[in-house]
Formats: C-alpha cells, sequence, structure tokens
C-alpha cells in the first residue's frame, strides 16, 4: 500500500478528494450532507497542509497521468505557488463551509435547493485544485469549465430573479472567455503540436501567430478574472449571490484565473511579449483599482460596494505583469525588484482573499439580523453587532492596506518593487487606490458608530457564524507575520521572481509555411 | 485540391458563413433555431470532409441534436407573446446602417487577423506519429478512442464530470433537485407512442453497437451516450416518463456512476505501483470497455435528464398558468 | 485497413489545402459569434452565438489534425474536440435553462430588459 | 533570547493585552476593567521606569523580528525613545484614572477602554520603534486605534469629525508610507542611526532624499498639525474629555511631532539635514503656525476649541526647534515634547472638570469660576502660565533653550515668533485666568449647585490635573536635576550631535 501514499501521488490525491466528496455528496440526501460537506472540508484543509509540508520539503513535484508522458499524456505539476494557492483555498474555502453548514441550517432558502450548494461547492473545490496543478493547456481549459459552470450554479443558488439574471450573464461571459482561450491554445497546438506548458515553452517561436494566440488567451482569462473593462459582470453576480457563494467566488474563483494567467504569462509567454504588452495590461490594473474603487464609493447596498471593491482589488494583482516585463536591453542592470514584486502580488491574493470573504460572511451576518444589507443598515451596528462590526473593520484594514495587515505587506513589496522598477507611474495608482479604499471602508464603518434614529428590533444570528467571519478577518491581519516563511515557499518554485525579459518588437512580416 | 473537391468545400464553408450570420439575424427564434440546427448538421458535414468521423456524430448528436431539441423544447417559452427576435443591434446606438457598418468591418477585421494568424501558423506536426506509435499498447485500435480513454484519460474523466455539473447547475437554474412527478399522464400522441415503440429498442442497439464499434473505428461512449439519450427523449416524447418515475437513489447513481466507476478504475491500480489513470496493458481493452459502457449509460441518462428536467420547466409553468 | 485511417490517408491524397478553407471559416465564425455574443440582446441569440464561436474553434482544431495527418489524422485535436463540444454544450443547456427560467420568471428575454424595468 | 530582549515587548503588550482582555469582557464587567486597565497602566509604568535605571547603566533593550527581507519588526530602547515612551506612560496612567472617573455610569464603557489601551499601545509603540518601518507600522495603527475613540459618543458630530479625522490622518499616512518605502528601496532598511545610512548616498542621491525628506515631512506634518494640515485638530474637540487630553498631549499629536524628531535627527542626521538645506520650509511653516495657531485661538469662545488651537501653536515649536540647528534649541524642541504634554493634558482635564460638574462650555461663562473650582482652576492656572511661558513652570524652560537656540543659531526673527506667540498666548489665557478669580459669578446658574461630596469634584477627575500640574512645575523648577527631562533631552541631544 504504500505505493498509494508516497509524495509522487499526492497531485493525484489533490484532485481525486474533493472530487470523491462531490460524488458523495451528490448522492447523499440532502438532509446528511451539511456535516459531511464540512468533514470533506476539514480533510482538505489536512490534505492542503501534507502539500506545503512536502513541497518544502521535496520542492516541485511532477506527476505523469495514466504513465503517459508528455505530449501524449498529461502531467501534472506542484509547486510552491500552487501549493500556497491550495493551502489558502483549504483555509478560506474551510472555513467557508463551516460558516455555510450553518447558515444553510439556518436560513432556509429552500432545502431541496440549498443542498445543491455542496456538490457544487466541493466540485468547484476539485476543479480549483485541477488548475492550481494543470501543466497542460488543454486540460487547464476543461477545469476552468468545470470551475465556471460551478460558479455560475452556486452563483444562482439563491433563486432571486436578480441572482438569475446575473448569472446568466457571468454564465456567457465565462463560456465566451474560456472559448478565446481555447481558440489560443488551438493556434499554439498547431504551431508547436504540443499541449504541455514546459514542452511549449521550448518549442514555441515569436510571431503573428503567437501573439494572436496570447492576445486570445490573455483576452479570455481577463474577462473570467473580471479586469476593467471586463468586469461587467462581476458585481451583480458577486453581490446577488448567498453570503457563503460571494465569499467563494470573490476569494477563490477569481484568484483561480490570475493564477493561470501568471502561469502562463512567466513560463510560456515570455518569448513573445513586449515591455508594452506589460505595460498595457499594467494599465488595465491602474484603471480597474481607480474605477472599481469610485464604483465602490458610489454604491448604496453594502454587498455592492463588496464586489465593486472586489473589481479594484483584483486590479493590484496586474500591476505585476509590467514589473515583471522589462525591455531586453533593461535587465542588464539587474532586476532585484522582481521577486519583490511576486510576492507582492501573491500576498495580494492572500489577504484579498480572506479580507473578502471575510467582508461577505460578515455581510450575510448583517443581512440576517436587520434584513436588508443598504448601508442604513450598519447604523450603530458597532453596539448591537460588535463581532462583527469588528470582522468589517479588520477586513477593511486589510484591504486599505494599513499596517500590519496582510494587504499592508502587498502594498509595501509591489509599491518597493515598483520604485525600485523605476516604473513610478504606478506609484499613483496605488496610493490613490488605497485612499479611495479607505474611502468605502470608512463611510460603512462611520455608520456602524452612528446613532440611529428608529431601530428595529435584530433577528438573532448564530454566533457561529460571526465567528467565522471574524476568523477570516484576523487571518488576514495574521498572514502578515509568516511573511518570510511564504517567500522561502514560493522559491522552491522555479518560476519564482522570475523576469520576462520582453524581446525586440517581432517584425510581422514572416510568412508561414 | 481538385476541383469539385473544392467546390464541395467552398460551398460548405460558404453555407456554414451564411447560417452562422442567420442564426444570429434571422427575426424570429425559430429560424433562428431551424438556422442553427442547419448549421450544425453543416458542420458534420464539415467534420466529415474534415477526416473527423467521430467528431462529425458527436457533432450531429450532441451539437445539433440535443442542443437543438433543447433550443426547441425552450422555444415555446420564448415565443410566447410574440416571436420578435429582430433586434440585434444595441438601441442607443446611432443609426442602424451606421452601426451595421460598424460592427461588419469591425467583425471582418478581427476575423482578418484571425485569419492570418492560422495563415502563419507554424506546422507543429502535431501527435499523430506519437499516438500512433504508443497505439499497441493503448489497449484499443481507433486512435481517438485510445486519447481519449486511455492518453488523455483524465481530461475525458473531468468532462464526464461537467456533465454531472451541469446537470446539478441546471437543477439550481430550476429551482430544485430531482424531477416532478407528474399530476396527470400527459397527453401523448399515438402516432409517436409506436414509433416510439419501434425506434427505441433499435436506438439501444445501435447505441451498444457504437459503443463497440469504438473500439477500432469512429464512434464510443459519447456517441453512444447519445444515441442512448435520443431514444430516453423519444419515449419521454411518446409520455413514457421513465425518469420520473425512477426512484431518486437510482437517477442520481444512474447519474454519477459513470463518473464515480471511472475515478475508482483511476486510483484502483495505485497501490500497485501504477500511475493515476494506469492500466496494466494486458487489461487496458476490458477495462477501458467497461469505462465506457458505464460512462454511455451516465451520459445516455444525463443527457436525457437535461431534457426531461427542461420538459418539466416549461410544464410545471403552464400548470400554474393555467391554473 | 480500417476505415478510419484509409479514409484519411485518402484526404491526405486526394486534398491538400482543404484545411485552409477551413480555417478561414474558423476565424469567421468566431468572430461572427464574437460579435454575436456581445451584439445579440435575446438570451436565446446570445447562446447560439456561444456555440457558433465554439463551432470557429473546434474547426480550427480539426483543421489542424487534418494539416497534420499522416497515416490517419492527429487524433488528439479530435478528442479535445469531442470533449469540447460536450463541455459547450453542457455550458449551453444551463444557460438555456437560466434563461428560460429568468423569461419565464419575469418575461424577460434579454439584459436590456431588464435594465429598462428598473 | 535574553530578557532584554523582550522587555521592550512586554512594554508595548502591557496594554495590549488588557485592551484585548478588555474586549471579550462583559460590558458590566466595571471591577475587572478597572483592575486590569490600572494594572497594566501601572505594569507599563513600573518597566519603564526598570528601564531607564537600566539604560544608565548602559543595558541595551532591542527585540527583533524579522518580517521580510528589508521589513523588519524592531523595538529598542534608546534615550529619545524612554523619554516619549516614559510620557506616554506616565500620561496613560493619569488619564486612565481620570477616564474611568469620567466615564463613571455611562454607556459603551467596555468598547471605550478597550480601544483606550489599543491607542497607548500604539503610542508607546510608536515610542519604541527601532526602525522607520516599526515606527510607521505604528504610526498607523494610532489612527485606527483613535477613530473609535473620537467618534466615542456616536452623535453625528463626532461621526463628522470622525471622517475628518481620517481624511486627514489617512492622506498623512499614505504620504508618509511611499516616503518610507522610496527610502527603503534607496537605502535598504533605515534604522534610526543618525543618518549614518543616507550620508553616503549624497553624492549621488542628493534630489531624491530632498524629495523624500518633505514627502515624509507632510506624512506627518498632518498628525503634527502643521498649518496648513491642522484642519482636523480643532473638529476633533468633540472627542470625551480624556481622549481629547490624550490626543493632545501624547497620543496622535505627539507622534507627530515624534516623527518629525526622528526624521531630523535620527533618520536623516542634523548634518545630512543641514546640508540638503531641507529644513528651512519647516521653519518656516512651524513660525507661521505658531502665530496662526494662536491668533484663532483668541476667537474662539468654546474652551475646548481655544484650547485646541493653542495646541497647534505649542506643537510647531517642536517642529521649529528640530528645524533650527544646534544643540539648544534641539534641547528645547525634545523637552517641549514632554513639557507641552503635561501641560496641555493638565488644561484639558480641567476643561473637563469644568464641564462636568457645571456643564459649562464657554469660555464666556467662566466668571467667577474659581470659587466653585478652586483646586482645578488652580491647576489650570498653572497650565495657562506654563504655556504663556513663565518661570518656573515647564514652559519657560522650553522657551528658554528655543530662543537661546535661535540666537545661537543665528536666527533672531524666531526669538520675535516666539515672544509673539507668548504674548499671544497671554491674550488668550489670561482673560480666563482673570475671569475665574476676580469676577463675579452670574446671578443664577452654577453658582448653586455646591459640591454634594468631599471635593469639588470626583476625586478620579480631580487628582489628575493637580498631579500633572504638579508635575509641569516640578520639572522646570527642578529642571537641572539628572532625572529631569531637559536632562534626558540633553543626552539625547548630545548623542545626536557627538555621535556620529
Amino acid at each position: 500500500m504504500s505505493a498509494l501514499w508516497q509524495a509522487d501521488n499526492l497531485p493525484v490525491w489533490l484532485v481525486v478528494w474533493p472530487t470523491f466528496g462531490a460524488i458523495v455528496l451528490f448522492l447523499l440526501p440532502a438532509r446528511w450532507r451539511g456535516m459531511t460537506g464540512v468533514s470533506f472540508a476539514l480533510a482538505n484543509g489536512v490534505l492542503a497542509l501534507v502539500t506545503v509540508f512536502f513541497v518544502m520539503e521535496v520542492g516541485v513535484l511532477r506527476q505523469e497521468i495514466g504513465g503517459w508522458a508528455p505530449p501524449l499524456g498529461i502531467a501534472l505539476a506542484l509547486d510552491g505557488l500552487s501549493a500556497l494557492f491550495i493551502l489558502m483555498t483549504a483555509v478560506v474555502g474551510g472555513v467557508v463551509s463551516v460558516y455555510a453548514k450553518i447558515y444553510f441550517t439556518q436560513v432556509v432558502v429552500d432545502s431541496a435547493r440549498s443542498s445543491l450548494f455542496w456538490p457544487l461547492w466541493l466540485f468547484l473545490w476539485a476543479g480549483l485544485h485541477g488548475l492550481y496543478l494543470a501543466n497542460d493547456l488543454f486540460n487547464l481549459y476543461v477545469v476552468i469549465e468545470v470551475i465556471g459552470i460551478a460558479a455560475v450554479a452556486l452563483a444562482v443558488l439563491s433563486g432571486k430573479t436578480r441572482a438569475m439574471i446575473a448569472g446568466l450573464r457571468y454564465l456567457i461571459a465565462a463560456v465566451a472567455g474560456s472559448l478565446a482561450y481555447l481558440m489560443g491554445v488551438a493556434l499554439l497546438y498547431g504551431s508547436t503540436g504540443v499541449l504541455d506548458i514546459d514542452l511549449m515553452a521550448e518549442r514555441l517561436e515569436p510571431g503573428l501567430t503567437t501573439r494572436v494566440a496570447i492576445a486570445l488567451m490573455l483576452g479570455g482569462l481577463l474577462v473570467k478574472t473580471a479586469v476593467f473593462p471586463l468586469h461587467f459582470w462581476l458585481p451583480p453576480a458577486h453581490s446577488s449571490a448567498e453570503p457563503p457563494v460571494s465569499a467563494i467566488l470573490s476569494a477563490l474563483v477569481l484568484k483561480g484565473t490570475f493564477f493561470v494567467i501568471l502561469r502562463l504569462w512567466t513560463e510560456l509567454f515570455g518569448v513573445s511579449l513586449t515591455f508594452m504588452a506589460g505595460q498595457m495590461v499594467g494599465v488595465l490594473g491602474a484603471c480597474a483599482v481607480v474605477w472599481g474603487s469610485f464604483q465602490a464609493l458610489r454604491q448604496e447596498r453594502l454587498k455592492l460596494v463588496v464586489a465593486h471593491s472586489s473589481v479594484a482589488q483584483i486590479g493590484y494583482l496586474f500591476l505585476l505583469f509590467p514589473l515583471i516585463t522589462v525591455p531586453a536591453t533593461a535587465v542588464a542592470g539587474g532586476f532585484e525588484w522582481a521577486p519583490l514584486a511576486w510576492s507582492g502580488a501573491v500576498y495580494q491574493v492572500l489577504a484579498h482573499g480572506f479580507a473578502k470573504a471575510a467582508f461577505f460572511l460578515a455581510i450575510g451576518v448583517l443581512v440576517m439580523a436587520t434584513g436588508n444589507d443598504h448601508k442604513a443598515s450598519m447604523l450603530n451596528m458597532v453596539g448591537r453587532l460588535p463581532m462583527t462590526t469588528f470582522a468589517i473593520g479588520l477586513a477593511g484594514v486589510s484591504l486599505i492596506g494599513l499596517p500590519p495587515s496582510g494587504g499592508f505587506l502587498a502594498k509595501w513589496m509591489l509599491l518597493s518593487a515598483i520604485i525600485s522598477s523605476g516604473q513610478w507611474w504606478w506609484v499613483p495608482f496605488v496610493l490613490v487606490g488605497s485612499l479611495m479604499t479607505a474611502g468605502y471602508v470608512f463611510m460603512i464603518l462611520r455608520l456602524a458608530f452612528a446613532p440611529s434614529q428608529h431601530e428595529a428590533e435584530l433577528k438573532s444570528v448564530p454566533r457561529g457564524l460571526q465567528v467565522c467571519a471574524l476568523l477570516l478577518a484576523v487571518g488576514a491581519i495574521l498572514i502578515a507575520f509568516p511573511a518570510e516563511w511564504v517567500i522561502d515557499l514560493l522559491e522552491g518554485t522555479s518560476t519564482f521572481g522570475e523576469v520576462v525579459r520582453a524581446g525586440a518588437p517581432v517584425n510581422s512580416g514572416e510568412v508561414g509555411p | 485540391m481538385s476541383l469539385p473537391a473544392g467546390l464541395l468545400d467552398g460551398l460548405l464553408a460558404l453555407l456554414l458563413v451564411i447560417l452562422a450570420v442567420r442564426a444570429l439575424i434571422a427575426p424570429t427564434l425559430y429560424q433562428c433555431a431551424v438556422a442553427f440546427i442547419s448549421f450544425g448538421l453543416t458542420l458534420s458535414l464539415a467534420w466529415a470532409r474534415l477526416a473527423a468521423p467521430d467528431v462529425a456524430l458527436a457533432e450531429a448528436a450532441i451539437g445539433a441534436g440535443l442542443l437543438g431539441v433543447l433550443l426547441i423544447n425552450s422555444l415555446r417559452d420564448f415565443s410566447r407573446g410574440g416571436d420578435d427576435a429582430s433586434a440585434i443591434f444595441g438601441k442607443d446606438l446611432p443609426t442602424a446602417l451606421f452601426s451595421r457598418t460598424v460592427i461588419s468591418c469591425g467583425t471582418l477585421a478581427f476575423a482578418a487577423v484571425l485569419g492570418m494568424a492560422m495563415f502563419h501558423m507554424p506546422e507543429g506536426g502535431g501527435l499523430t506519429a506519437l499516438t500512433e506509435a504508443s497505439l499497441p499498447h493503448s489497449g484499443v485500435e481507433h486512435p481517438v478512442t485510445a486519447v481519449l480513454l486511455n492518453y488523455r484519460s483524465y481530461d475525458t474523466w473531468l468532462e464526464i464530470g461537467v456533465l454531472v455539473v451541469a446537470m446539478l447547475a441546471i437543477f439550481c437554474a430550476g429551482g430544485f433537485e430531482g424531477f416532478r412527478r407528474p399530476e396527470q399522464g400527459p397527453d401523448s400522441d399515438p402516432v409517436i407512442e409506436s414509433l416510439a415503440r419501434l425506434l427505441a429498442p433499435l436506438m439501444v442497439m445501435v447505441a451498444g453497437y457504437l459503443l463497440w464499434l469504438g473500439k477500432a473505428y469512429p464512434g464510443g461512449a459519447f456517441q453512444a451516450g447519445v444515441v442512448l439519450a435520443a431514444a430516453g427523449i423519444i419515449l419521454q416524447l411518446a409520455g413514457w416518463q421513465i425518469i420520473e418515475n425512477l426512484s431518486t437513489w437510482a437517477w442520481k447513481w444512474g447519474l454519477g456512476i459513470g463518473f464515480f466507476f471511472f475515478l475508482a478504475l483511476a486510483v484502483s491500480f495505485m497501490p500497485l505501483g501504477l500511475g493515476f489513470f494506469e492500466y496494466p496493458e494486458a487489461w487496458a481493452g476490458p477495462l477501458i470497455l467497461v469505462v465506457e459502457v458505464l460512462a454511455t449509460l451516465s451520459i445516455g441518462l444525463t443527457l436525457t435528464c437535461f431534457f426531461v428536467y427542461f420538459n418539466g420547466m416549461g410544464a410545471s409553468e403552464s400548470r400554474r398558468r393555467t391554473r | 485497413m480500417e476505415w478510419g485511417r484509409a479514409k484519411a490517408g485518402a484526404v491526405r491524397g486526394r486534398t491538400m489545402e482543404t484545411h485552409f478553407i477551413y480555417m478561414a471559416v474558423s476565424s469567421a465564425l468566431f468572430s461572427v459569434g464574437m460579435a454575436g455574443v456581445f451584439l445579440c440582446r435575446h438570451f436565446f441569440k446570445k447562446i447560439i452565438a456561444t456555440k457558433i464561436v465554439g463551432a470557429g474553434v473546434f474547426l480550427l482544431l480539426v483543421s489542424i489534425a487534418e494539416r497534420d495527418a499522416d497515416t490517419f489524422a492527429d487524433p488528439v485535436p479530435h478528442a479535445m474536440v469531442i470533449t469540447g463540444i460536450v463541455v459547450a454544450v453542457s455550458a449551453a443547456a444551463f444557460a438555456l435553462a437560466l434563461a428560460r427560467r429568468i423569461r419565464i420568471e419575469t418575461s424577460r428575454a434579454s439584459f436590456e430588459d431588464e435594465e429598462a424595468a428598473e | 533570547m535574553t530578557w532584554n530582549e523582550w522587555i521592550p515587548l512586554i512594554i508595548v503588550c502591557s496594554s495590549l493585552v488588557p485592551g484585548i482582555i478588555i474586549f471579550f469582557l462583559h460590558e458590566e464587567a466595571h471591577r475587572t476593567r478597572t483592575i486590569l486597565n490600572l494594572a497594566g497602566a501601572l505594569l507599563k509604568l513600573v518597566l519603564v521606569g526598570l528601564v531607564y535605571l537600566g539604560f544608565r547603566t548602559g543595558e541595551v533593550y532591542k527585540f527583533q523580528f524579522q518580517i521580510m527581507v528589508d521589513l523588519e519588526f524592531m523595538l529598542r530602547v534608546d534615550a529619545l525613545a524612554l523619554l516619549f515612551a516614559g510620557l506616554s506612560s506616565a500620561l496613560w496612567l493619569v488619564t486612565t484614572i481620570y477616564a474611568i472617573g469620567y466615564f463613571e455610569g455611562s454607556s459603551n464603557r467596555r468598547r471605550f477602554f478597550g480601544f483606550f489601551s489599543v491607542c497607548v499601545t500604539a503610542s508607546t509603540g510608536i515610542a519604541l520603534s527601532g526602525n522607520l518601518v516599526t515606527f510607521f507600522v505604528f504610526y498607523e495603527f494610532l489612527t485606527l486605534a483613535t477613530y473609535p475613540l473620537v467618534v466615542h459618543s456616536g452623535t453625528l458630530k463626532a461621526v463628522e469629525a470622525g471622517r475628518n479625522y481620517l481624511f486627514y490622518t489617512i492622506g498623512g499616512g499614505t504620504v508618509l508610507f511611499i516616503g518610507v518605502v522610496g527610502l527603503t528601496v534607496l537605502a535598504g532598511p533605515i534604522d534610526f542611526s543618525q543618518g549614518a545610512q543616507l550620508s553616503g548616498l549624497l553624492e549621488n542621491s542628493a534630489f531624491e532624499l530632498k524629495l523624500l525628506f518633505y514627502v515624509m515631512l507632510v506624512g506627518l506634518a498632518v498628525k503634527a498639525a502643521i498649518f496648513p494640515l491642522h484642519g482636523w485638530l480643532p473638529i476633533a474637540m468633540v472627542a470625551p474629555a480624556p481622549v481629547s487630553a490624550l490626543l493632545h498631549a501624547v497620543a496622535v499629536v505627539k507622534a507627530g511631532a515624534f516623527g518629525i524628531i526622528r526624521l531630523v535627527y535620527d533618520v536623516y542626521g542634523i548634518n545630512l539635514a543641514v546640508e540638503l538645506n531641507v529644513l528651512w520650509p519647516l521653519a518656516i511653516l512651524g513660525a507661521f503656525t505658531i502665530i496662526y495657531g494662536s491668533v484663532r485661538a483668541i476667537f474662539q469662545d468654546d474652551l475646548k476649541k481655544r484650547l485646541a488651537f493653542s495646541t497647534v501653536s505649542q506643537l510647531s515649536y517642536i517642529a521649529l526647534g528640530a528645524a533650527v540647528p544646534g544643540m539648544i534649541s534641539s534641547t528645547g524642541a525634545i523637552v517641549h515634547l514632554v513639557h507641552q504634554g503635561l501641560m496641555k493634558i493638565t488644561l484639558f482635564f480641567c476643561a473637563g472638570n469644568i464641564a462636568e460638574t457645571t456643564g459649562l462650555h464657554k469660555v464666556s461663562e467662566l466668571n467667577g469660576i474659581g470659587r466653585r473650582l478652586p483646586l482645578t482652576m488652580g491647576a489650570f492656572t498653572v497650565g495657562a502660565l506654563g504655556m504663556i511661558g513663565l518661570p518656573p513652570i515647564a514652559g519657560f524652560v522650553s522657551k528658554w533653550y528655543l530662543s537661546v537656540g535661535a540666537l545661537d543659531a543665528g536666527q533672531p526673527w524666531i526669538v520675535a515668533v516666539l515672544l509673539g506667540s507668548s504674548a499671544l498666548n497671554a491674550i488668550y489665557f489670561l482673560p480666563i485666568i482673570h475671569a475665574a478669580w476676580f469676577k463675579q459669578p452670574p446671578a443664577e446658574g452654577w453658582r448653586d449647585l455646591r459640591p454634594k461630596r468631599r471635593f469639588e469634584a470626583p476625586w478620579m477627575l480631580l487628582f489628575p490635573p493637580l498631579v500633572t500640574a504638579l508635575f509641569s512645575i516640578t520639572s522646570g523648577l527642578f529642571a537641572a536635576m539628572s532625572w529631569s527631562p531637559l536632562s534626558l533631552a540633553r543626552v539625547i541631544v548630545e548623542r545626536v550631535y557627538f555621535l556620529q
């Protein structure tokens, strides 16, 4: 039996376990799903811890599926970056699962409907694991679709018409995005004859086809990551879902496609990227920061504030790409900022994951207590729901990037990298983004301290829900402390700290076969 | 390229583009659906021209067949209160002519760039040679089946998973898990019913044959599954209501069994030191056949369930309206 | 020998540039479909448009397979397309279910209807 | 890790831990809360005292925790840190007692005392920060911890004031952030080492150094309430008296002033600052703020508002002193950090007492108040006279050093500013004192309210101002003693000027 448990098989278990959970939960009757689901989620957490441990010990793990080596077969690759994302998924997912268990037993939307949450959520989880492990472009397409369909299904779980409309918009955007991605994959397969990322990176030549393929893949993934101006589907979808679902969508699902972009950008696209390509993606990110924050400031409903805030916070992630894509000529001067930019972006992922999940869960509590999520329902909350207000406060601190929090560390590293790379034009965006974030976070908190004229009686909310929200918010603060450990883990990966040396512009005159 | 063949290809190409545009700008939804189904069938011809009989079968069965049925089935809801689908352009664009010109030019430019990219695509060489070299070890003789169920079985497994997820997702959209038992028997057409009696067993046999064929020839689990689903749909139309009368336990296992067994098989040789989805070479053929049988069952059942659920969504609404 | 191989070989010998025609169709379908996804207003048409985009993508893959044919056409893109068709149909069926449900509950048939209603 | 390494952390945590526990206590657990608060305050004071003794014998207290490359959390005891930590811990103890008395019987005490403790943690953390990053962390932490205190009363006015406060401080914090990051990128992690790290960059990056100095100065000037960034301070007056007292004496504004001192002396070092010629804008703004604040104070009828503008003016003494190179004015600046704290907290305590016992807020209503609250007004008089700069009260010492330092540095215009400010101080303080002691109380109103208890006010409200007033006198009177703030300031300045 020892062969079953050896470290090489770890990537397999990461996919198999949640999938097994999903199918078991599907077969179980509705009333048993909650408890079983939480057990599977906790087991996922243990698995994630083991994964991180092994990656720290062993380094990059590779597993060829079916005994067929690429290019014929599919390989899974597990490195520090994926281990970290898996760990974040496990922690956020674990807490959200507990929350969901309590939430769906308390708020009986419709038990037949809400019990669908569990198999879908585990399928989504399995998809995320598959995504973090994938090393094959077509396999990525399939898992992206698993994630996409499961995510939309979860988003419409509430059954409200608003959610349905938002969900359909989300689904169509997601399908169009992944088909654009697949078009790019097809072009690349035609050019290289392989699908494995590593092999393709060796064979890929710059050229018009490669460029168009990259543009298509990137475009498709940017839609799914909701980067400005392709974010139109996000605010309605995230704001109309049930709170645990909103938390999953914003904290985990968005990060999945970002992970793919990050991986492809550094491992595959390098041959054909120019300095301007990086700058253009950076401009999108910067616009997202400003536009998302601006929209968040204007919203009247809390869930919409938080959803628009996701657009802005995702924008920060895309400031990484201009920093690590520099002209080949400029690299001679050293590029010590690259690891900083990398870990900054990864920290932004972690911090946003924790903080945003906490935010949505806390607003879920608020909605349960007051019956709506209008801003005014925050009035005098500091006295009435102190724990939840505190959770919102802590999550807000991390979102703004105030010390001591994960968000602070992310901004610190990003800003340091920006300044040392000499691309100072991103600085104002980071700062203005922070200020605007402070604006909408304190716009909410301010109300919590204000008196309310006619105070409706609050419905009682299970303490467990409040604790879950607070736990994640505290997590957003605490992740600042093991930074050195996290960076060590990331350094185990081959790609970490990589600078994409953008070549000279490719002349578009060359002719095909 | 010989002239008649080139002419045929050119004709197909033209037809495909015209039907695609037609499916998007037809004035009524019914015409859209018809154009789309014709498009799917034409596409099947194109696949055949491109030496892809497996794809042709899949496209005809699933892409045009099943989706066409679902589209037509949905039409009665969408066309209620007028079947006008003419407005394609956003209403705030200045003038129709202007916007049409802009959109057409934009689309053309995009297509031109994309076409250039395809035209300039280097010859990657593909994986034909490698597939052929490994075929003797794969346990099947048909290369596509070998790719689907051996070399890249992980993808195929996930894809069967997508079907299960999609079923759950459709439950979410419909608002309930499971199938409503009808309150009264639907009115069934005697012609359809007698036709169904004739066709259904035949289709099950065809499905079995396709499945068996898949080992060496085009065909296999997906195609067989769709044919099975077609049998199910015809029986449904004839008023048999198989799915609604199945117990929850039965349809759930039916939906899940293909995926579940595939997973079980994938890990079951790992204790022997083999990898995920790796089978002992001698057993590969029979094992793949078992997987295919179960997958066919699940796929057929899932697709039938799609239809039954769709039909039920509309039916429950029409009941509500008549009350 | 076997049907697939024999036929593929024959195709290879007969038409050298078939795949170029279908690649052109592929780019046209992809572009038309994308335009449709963004510009068509009716849910029904939007869903059809995603299917047309998919057809464009699959056509390219199969054209590549035909281009790279040896004794038989490259089976990997074929497998990808079969997988892709199933995935795309699943997504389309889900989208259709959602659209239908929205239609039943609100009698809206496009996103713009929603904005007009609010 | 030895004991000495942990002590700085324990000093910081001695208020954080009670604060966190208080959040988890029941709202009604008054006794436990009081004990926790006082125990924390006492522990902190005792520890600071012990560290002071150890520091004099040359012990090194330093706590380090590497968060990541170039980002180290470091707490370290040096003379300046000790001065500020001593001030915060002493005044925290006093203010805690005052606050317990002040909030007797009011609601939401758990929240108040929780954040109150966290706020002092931030303040001590600022004092003990061993490098720029740690300083920044606590500087921002302070913003967050004080916000709930500013809006504590929950009235619309308080919430508005809180918004204003955040607008300024978060903005300032962001500007400071960019400065800190920029400097770290330029020169690596910045320890407080009198500019040793930066002087090497003078040749190549003088412009960047200058720019970053101004950027950080702007960030710090917000909390230090230097014109034109002082707008939040008078509005934040709506906070309860203990909060205002703490805000104006040790917590927020002092964090800004302390930061400016750290920036000039410990980050850049006085020599580098002179060489870069970056101090003159600070001097001019400081001087202007001194006069501006005083003039505005004259026209305020609300007592607390008048005191607030007085704070704006007085704080700039510190900035001005820091901006004038020379040992003597540096000593003046540093010692004023302490002296202003002692005097201003006295004044705010007194204003709080007046409001609590008689309900009066306006200067114009204070006629004859000295008869009703003799001890309180006595303390008030000491504080006010000290602000004007009368010997032997502490304020005189600082002003003396600042003036002599200005002459020494050949900038006599500063003396004129200081004299003018003293005159203005007299104009807005003396009428209050005169009215309180020599004018007839109004026929109706508070005169009938005779003290119900033994003292004129509850003892918890009365003793704190008396104690701080006493400190104000003694630290002026015994300025020459070796334990006085002045002596400590001298030690600090000697290190700044000679140990480079």
